[in-house]
């Protein structure tokens, strides 16, 4: 297994946020995560990649504990993280947002005396191309439309070159061609990476789970199952309806 | 980016243009200055007060003093038959400025006299610029002594014509017989100073050491629970006063405290040797009632002299729409502001000159009919001999002349107490000498 | 940065300043005190480049590089005294000798060598960024806190050199040298000397910062003034980089203040007050932050302003800066260099980006 | 006898202003009778010989008295007072130290003297001096007020009132002014003189203020316990020495053990009551300290209320907050002129209760202007907010010096100067507990306003989503010109209240701007708790260090330790929590 959780729990104020007994992904797995609002998704993956510190638990990637190191030390060990709401560096341009991102050497030296390689160059290239950016190479990135945002910042996670990656909600805000693509492009990536997605569009979901999807509900794991045992589960839809969530009456 | 630099150009010329024109005035100013020194009907001093900032609030009654003694000079028909000129900057209570603008006053200006600064460290900051470019400054303010510059006419006290004379005066039977001195001040030079003096010489008294207690504060404090509420204990048991350098604003929050807390004059009265005429007028003097000054002058001093000089300062300060107009005051720094400028004008008239160092020279044992009476040069140095005073603040923020020393005090800018080797003489030696 | 310099403009720059002025001078239609005023500006400028990288450029807001800037000004003052007290034949400066101190305090006794104050001036204030920073970027503080928390450290390193038992002259700061290598500080050459070797730091700091901003290490800066989670998400250190920019920062404000001492004569503690700490950030806001050009030319511009305001408007120079600041901030949100960059482009009518607003 | 009378007199006296506390004479007479018994015959002999003699100096100062009132010729009445001053007869004392301190008026031909200081309109309150010494009335019974000008001065000349020296210290002993005196008691100290114990004990007989007293008191028991012929007497005046508890009495009673002991058991015992007696006023000064720790803090939470509000709100860091807080004390100057000079209402009170709702305005007022002009376009943009308010710090602080030049003295209100004598050692000045109490309402206003109003609601949601409010319908301009016109009215407030501890001047608001950001910072941007805890904590925090430090290190040593504290709490005390907290 890639990553193992044990007992993890967190609670902001006294709430409890996630309390998640077990979850395991294998390597190059594409697992899917749903569940309603505030049942603690973008929580997990923020303890994941280090920037919510839980109460307790245990989170073991490629066999060594990631629990309480910090960002930069799991991003090394090769954990990529997308957010929810696109987080880019409006103040540069494409091109170097993807620099920043690729897989090199990152201290302050190696910075500072940094030359571009032509076969760096070509890979970033062949990113942006995958995610049609070639043509806002050198635009600001603060000046992209909401889904070409989100789809640089897929892209500085593709270029990290990450074992893992955690992608918050990539779908949200685009077109359905745009989804569709977008699917596609994670299935792919699936092949040479374990991808944990948490997403609400049941269409995109149906899109990509080809294997597991988890249910969290109220910080807790609901169940875990194959796209269409969860479509089916009374218990999932009792929990959608309950709060009615007009997502999962389309199914 | 390139044409944003080319739209920086014009900006960069206009600057360019602005800085020659303005050198330029100056240097053709100057020229013309220099060719005509003889011929034309003027001569330039520069008045280096801060007119913004913290200390403008005392420099610019200064200024005014000045002004108005150039005024009164230039109206009986100048110096050496010119009138007086004055170049008026602002050094903005800002001290790297005040070098800036003495090196402007004295090399684009080329002004004969320089009356200016009120803080020590503005003195200090512009000494070395009038050192290298031989100029005079006349400055008006008591200081801490132990200075002896060539280029400097201190017509403010030393600090045995206000200290030393204050101290005596509480410790004797008519000043209360006070055995124990609490030594307060602000943190810097002046106190620091101050407040070693005094300790030598109340030690030298044979106060003990445990009955003087110094104490500082950082500059703008305003909250003085803790200190009063020692100063109480020290006051407790026996006869205490406080020797207080507190300057500025921090005085209301230190005499209110000192009220609230159950002191007064009567029991522990203070000292104040900041504390003047002008800076009275901004404070609720309610609670400094009873409470010593020591001064070379005050505005309640009945000379005819100084009546007058009162009168037309009020009248010059109305005439001229300044803030305050005729309720303004005098106090020791505008008395000797206005001096410092009527000394000038009388050496120049005595030397025949105005070149600094023959006016240096006149100013030797020259004596002057000031507001607070005839004053007279040191022989030796560049201080001024004269009275001393002890004031008790009145409601009206005015003082009550309760001591008065006799006949003027000597200047001594090395105190005998605590440097007893050295002495400042310009006339038999090469400024500070060691004594044997 | 989109388009290249051209070099012609730097040329301008450089021959204004290198070769017009000394021109000037030389023939007379200067004084040398027009030399040295300008030889300060170029001082603050060189700090003001510092700033530019740490705020402009990495969005952090630092408000003690006064404070670095006096390190290095009073370093190469206390060296100044001690070499005149020294040629006076004296062991301890004359304030100490009024204060009664008896031996020179161990922390002057290094500065008796121009090699070790020289050493000492960039050290220290290395040293001292390095700590503080490490304690501030370790714990995360950033933004207000962070500007904050520095002005507050400046207030209490000022009030601590206020005082006299820190033996570094209270109030009255440093001041009175007379020579600076064996050369003599009034004379005038000396003087265009310290004003050519002011420009040559100046553009020697300008490229090196242009260097720094332009490498990859410059755009890491960028990216943790633009998102500072993302960038470490995309493992880089940011503690490290925040260090070392304010390492440097605070290197480039100890070398302006090495060089505006034997120029200015004095050193005080209020080069360092709450109002010397802000107006040092206002001239880089001034001149467009995220732009070094900006902030040469917003230091030049403000203290030029100063020295004329003071003598020609006593009275509202206050009002003439004031309004600046505000309207700067307020509708020039890139300063000076923003807003000529704008009317460029409007001109050229090329698509206008309007300057981001909330609300 | 009468002199014995009086003096039995003068114990009582004593004995009913302080609270329980046996004097030592009568302990003396009730345990040890027979000591007093056999003393008798001999007081009663010394005194039928006073007794004769005081009532001849009697007549004589009556005579004394009218020639230097209306001498016939100027040698008289140097003669006249030198005899007054040389017989030491207290009835005389008042009508001496009037001489003395040039204060010597006639009214209708009677002597009299004045207030030390006058009233409001310039008038004085009127003293008779001889034979006795009472305050003058008008027809209804209240006291009577004349200007100078209504009085006719005596002039005594200089070398006559020279003659008064020596006996100088005694007359202040009858002063009008309580001060002086203090001062003339704690002079007599170490007096063994009969004659002027004499004197002393009349003095407190109509003594009437209690500082006063217990410095006289302090005095007479100590002479007579020097004077103390064993040791249970001495005892006996230790205690009431201690009892008595005058600010000298440690000192005194260590003096004593030290040197003039009456036997070693005395000493020690005096030696221990020492003890005690300071380490009571080691309790009372640690109270005092906490007074001052809990004013300093209610100060700066005063000052910093308004600032967290706006910054927690607007995000916008108000560096001219420090300016709203000078603009309401020149409100407060203002107000003053506006009671005195134009409405014609005569020094009272009454201009500072009506200067706290209007310095609340006008600087409120100040602020909606600023919010208008430049605030509104740097909402959510702190570190641009920072230097456009700096600009605008300079341009009022010019503006204030321009206006009103240096001339800004706001008078203290007569309720709140002075303090509140808790226990003997322990003054609690009015104007800090007006702060405290002002702070106290100021805190619970706004609590109300945050969470118990609509507004507060809506305040509180704009404060966490701007945008979201929005939507809602909540007209967020308007929200936020309320909220800043409540937070600079808040800072005007505290500057209307900082008169009366501090002075106004044009910069004064750049004395607090620092602290009062570090109180915020440290309490949690935004957090009404926050800023509380914060405030007090640097107030108890530098009030504690400036007890070990000189006041300039507790300065830093507070900067230092806050940014420690930072280290584990970088948010300050009271952080957001969860998601929201982040970026």
């Amino acid at each position: 297994m890639l990553l193992n959780v044990n007992n993890l729990s967190v609670s902001f104020g006294g709430v409890h946020a996630l309390n998640l007994d077990h979850f395991s992904l294998r390597d190059k797995e594409l697992r899917v995560i749903i569940g309603p609002n505030g049942a603690g998704k973008s929580t997990f993956l923020d303890i994941i990649c280090g920037k919510t510190k839980a109460d307790k638990g245990e989170i073991t990637f490629n066999g060594k504990p990631i629990l309480g190191k910090t960002e930069v030390k799991i991003a090394e060990a090769g954990i990529g993280r997308k957010f929810q709401k696109p987080s880019v560096f409006p103040g540069l341009t494409v091109y170097d947002n993807l620099l920043l991102a690729a897989k090199m050497k990152k201290d302050i030296f190696s910075s500072l005396f940094f030359k571009a390689t032509p076969a760096l160059a070509e890979r970033i290239h062949a990113v942006a191309t995958k995610l049609s950016l070639t043509t806002a190479m050198y635009k600001m990135a603060g000046d992209l439309s909401h889904g070409q945002k989100q789809w640089l910042e897929i892209a500085i996670v593709v270029l990290q070159d990450p074992t893992l990656m955690l992608i918050d909600e990539p779908a949200a805000g685009m077109s359905d061609e745009e989804t569709e693509k977008t699917g596609a492009l994670l299935l792919e990536l699936s092949k040479a990476h374990s991808i944990i997605v948490i997403e609400h569009d049941m269409k995109f979901v149906e899109q990509i789970a080809n294997e597991l999807v988890t249910v969290l509900v109220r910080g807790k794991r609901l169940m875990e199952g194959t796209f269409a045992e969860v479509k089916n589960d009374q218990r999932v839809i009792d929990c959608y309806l309950g709060r009615t969530n007009a997502q999962l009456e389309t199914l | 980016m390139r044409n944003a630099f080319l739209k920086h150009l014009p900006i960069l010329l206009l600057g360019a243009s602005a800085l020659f024109s303005s050198c330029n005035n100056s240097s053709a100013k100057k020229a013309g200055a220099s060719d005509s020194a003889t011929t034309k009907e003027t001569v330039k001093i520069g008045v280096l007060h801060s007119l913004s900032g913290t200390m403008a609030i005392s420099e610019v009654s200064l200024r005014d003093a000045v002004q108005m003694a150039v005024d009164e000079i230039n109206a009986k028909g100048g110096v050496l038959g010119k009138q007086i000129e004055p170049v008026i900057v602002d050094p903005a209570s800002d001290w790297d400025l005040f070098a800036e603008k003495a090196k402007e006053l004295l090399i684009d200006k080329k002004v004969s006299a320089v009356f200016g600064c009120w803080t020590s460290v503005s003195r200090k900051s512009v000494l070395p610029v009038f050192e290298q470019n031989n100029g005079l400054l006349f400055y008006p303010v008591q200081y801490e002594g132990e200075e002896c510059s060539n280029s400097v006419i201190y017509t403010g006290a030393t600090p045995n014509q206000q200290l030393i004379p204050a101290a005596e005066y509480l410790m004797s039977e008519k000043g209360g017989g006070y055995k124990k001195f609490y030594l307060l001040g602000t943190d810097y030079v002046f106190p620091r100073t101050a407040n070693k003096i005094l300790k030598a010489y109340l030690l030298s008294k044979g106060i003990p050491k445990e009955n003087i207690i110094e104490e500082y504060t950082p500059f703008h404090h305003q909250d003085y629970q803790t200190i009063i509420s020692k100063v109480k204990r020290f006051a407790a048991d026996g006869k205490a006063c406080i020797l207080s350098t507190i300057n500025g604003d921090s005085n209301v929050p230190f005499y209110k405290e000192f009220a609230n807390q159950g002191l007064s004059s009567a029991t522990c009265p203070i000292m104040a040797f900041s504390v003047a005429e002008d800076e009275l007028r901004s404070m609720d003097t309610e609670f400094l009632v009873g409470h010593l000054a020591a001064w070379n002058y005050f505005q309640s001093n009945d000379l005819p002299e100084n009546k007058k000089f009162v009168a037309d300062f009020k009248a010059f300060c109305a005439k001229k729409g300044l803030p305050g107009g005729d309720k303004r005051v005098t106090d020791d720094p505008i008395c000797w502001a206005y001096t410092g400028v009527y000394l000038w004008a009388k050496a120049a008239e005595k030397a025949g000159s105005f070149e600094v160092s023959k006016v240096r020279n006149a100013l030797y044992s020259l004596d002057f009919t000031s507001p607070d009476g005839l004053v007279k040069m040191d022989p030796r140095n560049h201080h001024l001999a004269k009275p001393v005073v002890i004031g008790e603040i009145k409601p009206d923020g005015q003082f009550d002349i309760i001591w008065k020393s006799e006949g003027l005090v000597d200047p001594q800018p090395w105190s005998p107490l605590t440097s007893p080797d050295k002495d400042c003489d310009w006339v038999n030696h090469n400024g500070t000498y060691a004594k044997k | 940065m989109r388009t290249k310099t051209n070099p012609l403009y730097y040329i301008l720059f450089i021959a204004f300043f290198a070769i017009l002025l000394p021109a000037g001078y030389l023939s007379g239609f200067l004084s040398v005190n027009t030399i040295s005023v300008w030889g300060r500006y170029f001082c603050f400028a060189i700090a003001a480049l510092g700033i530019d990288l740490i705020w402009g450029y990495t969005g952090i807001l630092s408000m003690c590089q006064a404070f670095f800037f006096c390190l290095g000004s009073y370093g190469i003052a206390m060296h100044l005294l001690l070499k005149k007290t020294v040629a006076a034949g004296a062991v301890l400066p004359d304030f100490m000798a009024w204060n009664k101190i008896e031996t020179l305090p161990f922390f002057w006794q290094p500065f008796h060598s121009f090699g070790w104050s020289l050493v000492l001036c960039l050290l220290i204030p290395a040293l001292f960024a390095f700590v503080v920073g490490f304690v501030l970027f370790r714990s995360r503080i950033k933004g207000v806190y962070m500007a904050i928390i520095t002005q507050a450290l400046t207030l209490a390193m000022w009030l601590i050199f206020l005082r006299n038992e820190t033996n570094l002259g209270g109030t009255n700061g440093l001041t009175d040298f007379n020579t600076i290598l064996g050369y003599n500080l009034s004379s005038s050459s000396v003087k265009l000397g310290l004003y050519m070797i002011s420009f040559a730091v100046l553009c020697a700091a300008y490229f090196a910062c242009y260097y720094i901003t332009h490498s990859k290490f410059g755009k890491v800066l960028q990216a943790i003034r633009d998102s500072e989670s993302r960038i470490s998400y995309a493992a880089y250190k940011v503690v490290d980089y925040k260090l070392a920019v304010f390492v440097v920062a605070a290197l480039l404000a100890a070398v302006g203040g090495m060089l505006y001492l034997p120029q200015t004569g004095i050193i005080t503690p209020g080069r360092m007050d709450v109002k010397a700490s802000v107006e040092m950030v206002m001239w880089v806001a001034l001149g467009g932050r995220g732009n070094l050009k900006g902030a040469v030319l917003g230091a030049l511009l403000v203290n030029f302003l100063y020295s004329i305001c003071t003598s020609l408007f006593p009275d509202s120079w206050l009002f003439i800066l004031g309004f600046l600041f505000v309207i700067t901030v307020l509708y020039f949100d890139k300063g000076f260099m923003g807003l000529v960059e704008s009317i460029r482009q409007r001109l050229a009518n090329t698509r206008f980006k309007t300057p981001q607003t909330t609300l | 006898m009468k002199i014995s009378l009086s003096f039995q007199q003068v114990g009582s006296g004593t004995n009913g202003k302080q609270t329980g506390i046996p004097p030592a004479r009568e302990l003396l007479q009730n345990r040890y009778t027979h000591a007093a018994k056999a003393m008798a015959g001999l007081l009663l002999l010394c005194t039928l010989l006073l007794l004769q003699q005081v009532a001849a100096a009697q007549d004589s100062a009556t005579i004394y008295t009218t020639q230097v009132l209306s001498p016939s010729h100027d040698s008289v009445r140097t003669q006249a007072i030198g005899r007054l001053a040389a017989l030491r007869i207290p009835a005389t004392f008042p009508l001496l130290m009037a001489i003395n301190d040039k204060k010597l008026y006639l009214l209708d031909h009677k002597a009299v003297t004045i207030d030390a200081k006058p009233t409001g309109e310039g008038t004085y309150r009127l003293y008779t001096l001889y034979p006795d010494n009472k305050l003058l009335t008008n027809s209804s019974g209240q006291p009577l007020l004349l200007p100078l000008s209504a009085l006719q001065t005596v002039d005594i000349p200089r070398g006559d009132r020279l003659q008064l020296a020596d006996i100088a210290p005694l007359l202040n002993l009858f002063s009008n002014d309580a001060q002086k005196r203090i001062l003339a008691y704690s002079q007599l100290k170490n007096t063994g003189d009969t004659a002027t114990l004499r004197i002393l004990q009349a003095a407190l007989a109509k003594e009437s203020n209690a500082d006063a007293l217990r410095t006289g008191k302090d005095v007479l028991y100590a002479a007579r316990l020097y004077s103390a012929g064993n040791a249970t007497n001495a005892k006996a005046y230790i205690d009431s020495i201690g009892d008595n508890w005058s600010d000298n009495a440690p000192v005194l009673l260590r003096n004593y053990a030290k040197n003039n002991a009456f036997d070693k058991e005395v000493a020690s015992y005096a030696a221990a009551k020492a003890v005690s007696l300071e380490k009571r006023y080691d309790q009372l000064q640690r109270v005092q300290n906490f007074f001052s720790g809990l004013s300093l803090g209610s100060i700066l939470i005063l000052i910093a209320l308004g600032l967290s509000i706006v910054y927690g709100l607007a995000g916008i860091i108000n560096m001219a907050h420090g300016e709203f807080l000078m603009i309401g004390a020149y409100t407060t100057y203002c107000t003053q002129l506006l009671f005195t000079n134009v409405l014609g209402i005569p020094q009272t009170d009454l201009f500072f209760l009506a200067a706290l709702p209007i310095s609340f305005v006008v600087a409120g007022a100040m602020g909606l202007v600023l919010e208008r002009l430049v605030i509104r376009h740097l909402y959510a943009k702190p570190l641009e907010s920072l230097l456009a308010t700096w600009g605008v710090s300079l341009i009022l602080i010019q503006t204030a010096r321009l206006l009103f030049g240096d001339l800004t003295a706001v008078k203290t209100p007569q309720l709140l100067s002075g303090g509140w004598q808790v226990s003997p050692h322990l003054t609690l000045p009015y104007n800090r507990i007006f702060i405290i109490v002002l702070t106290l309402l100021m805190v619970l206003f706004t609590y109300l306003m945050l969470y118990r109003s609509r507004l507060g609601l809506q305040i509180r949601a704009v404060t966490q989503n701007r945008q979201m409010s929005a939507c809602l319908g909540i007209e967020t301009r308007r929200v936020a010109a309320i909220t800043f016109f409540i937070g600079s009215g808040l800072a005007g407030l505290a500057g209307c209240a900082i008169t009366l501890i501090g002075n106004v001047v044009p910069d004064m608001g750049q004395t607090y701007i620092v602290d009062s950001f570090l109180v915020v910072v440290t309490g949690g941007v935004g957090k009404l708790a926050g800023t509380i805890f914060s405030g007090l904590g640097i107030g108890f925090f530098t009030k504690i260090s400036e007890s070990f430090f000189q006041a300039v290190y507790g300065k830093v040593f507070i900067l230092v330790f806050i940014m420690l504290f930072m280290q584990y709490k970088p948010k300050g005390l009271f952080p957001d929590k969860g998601r929201i907290a982040e970026d």
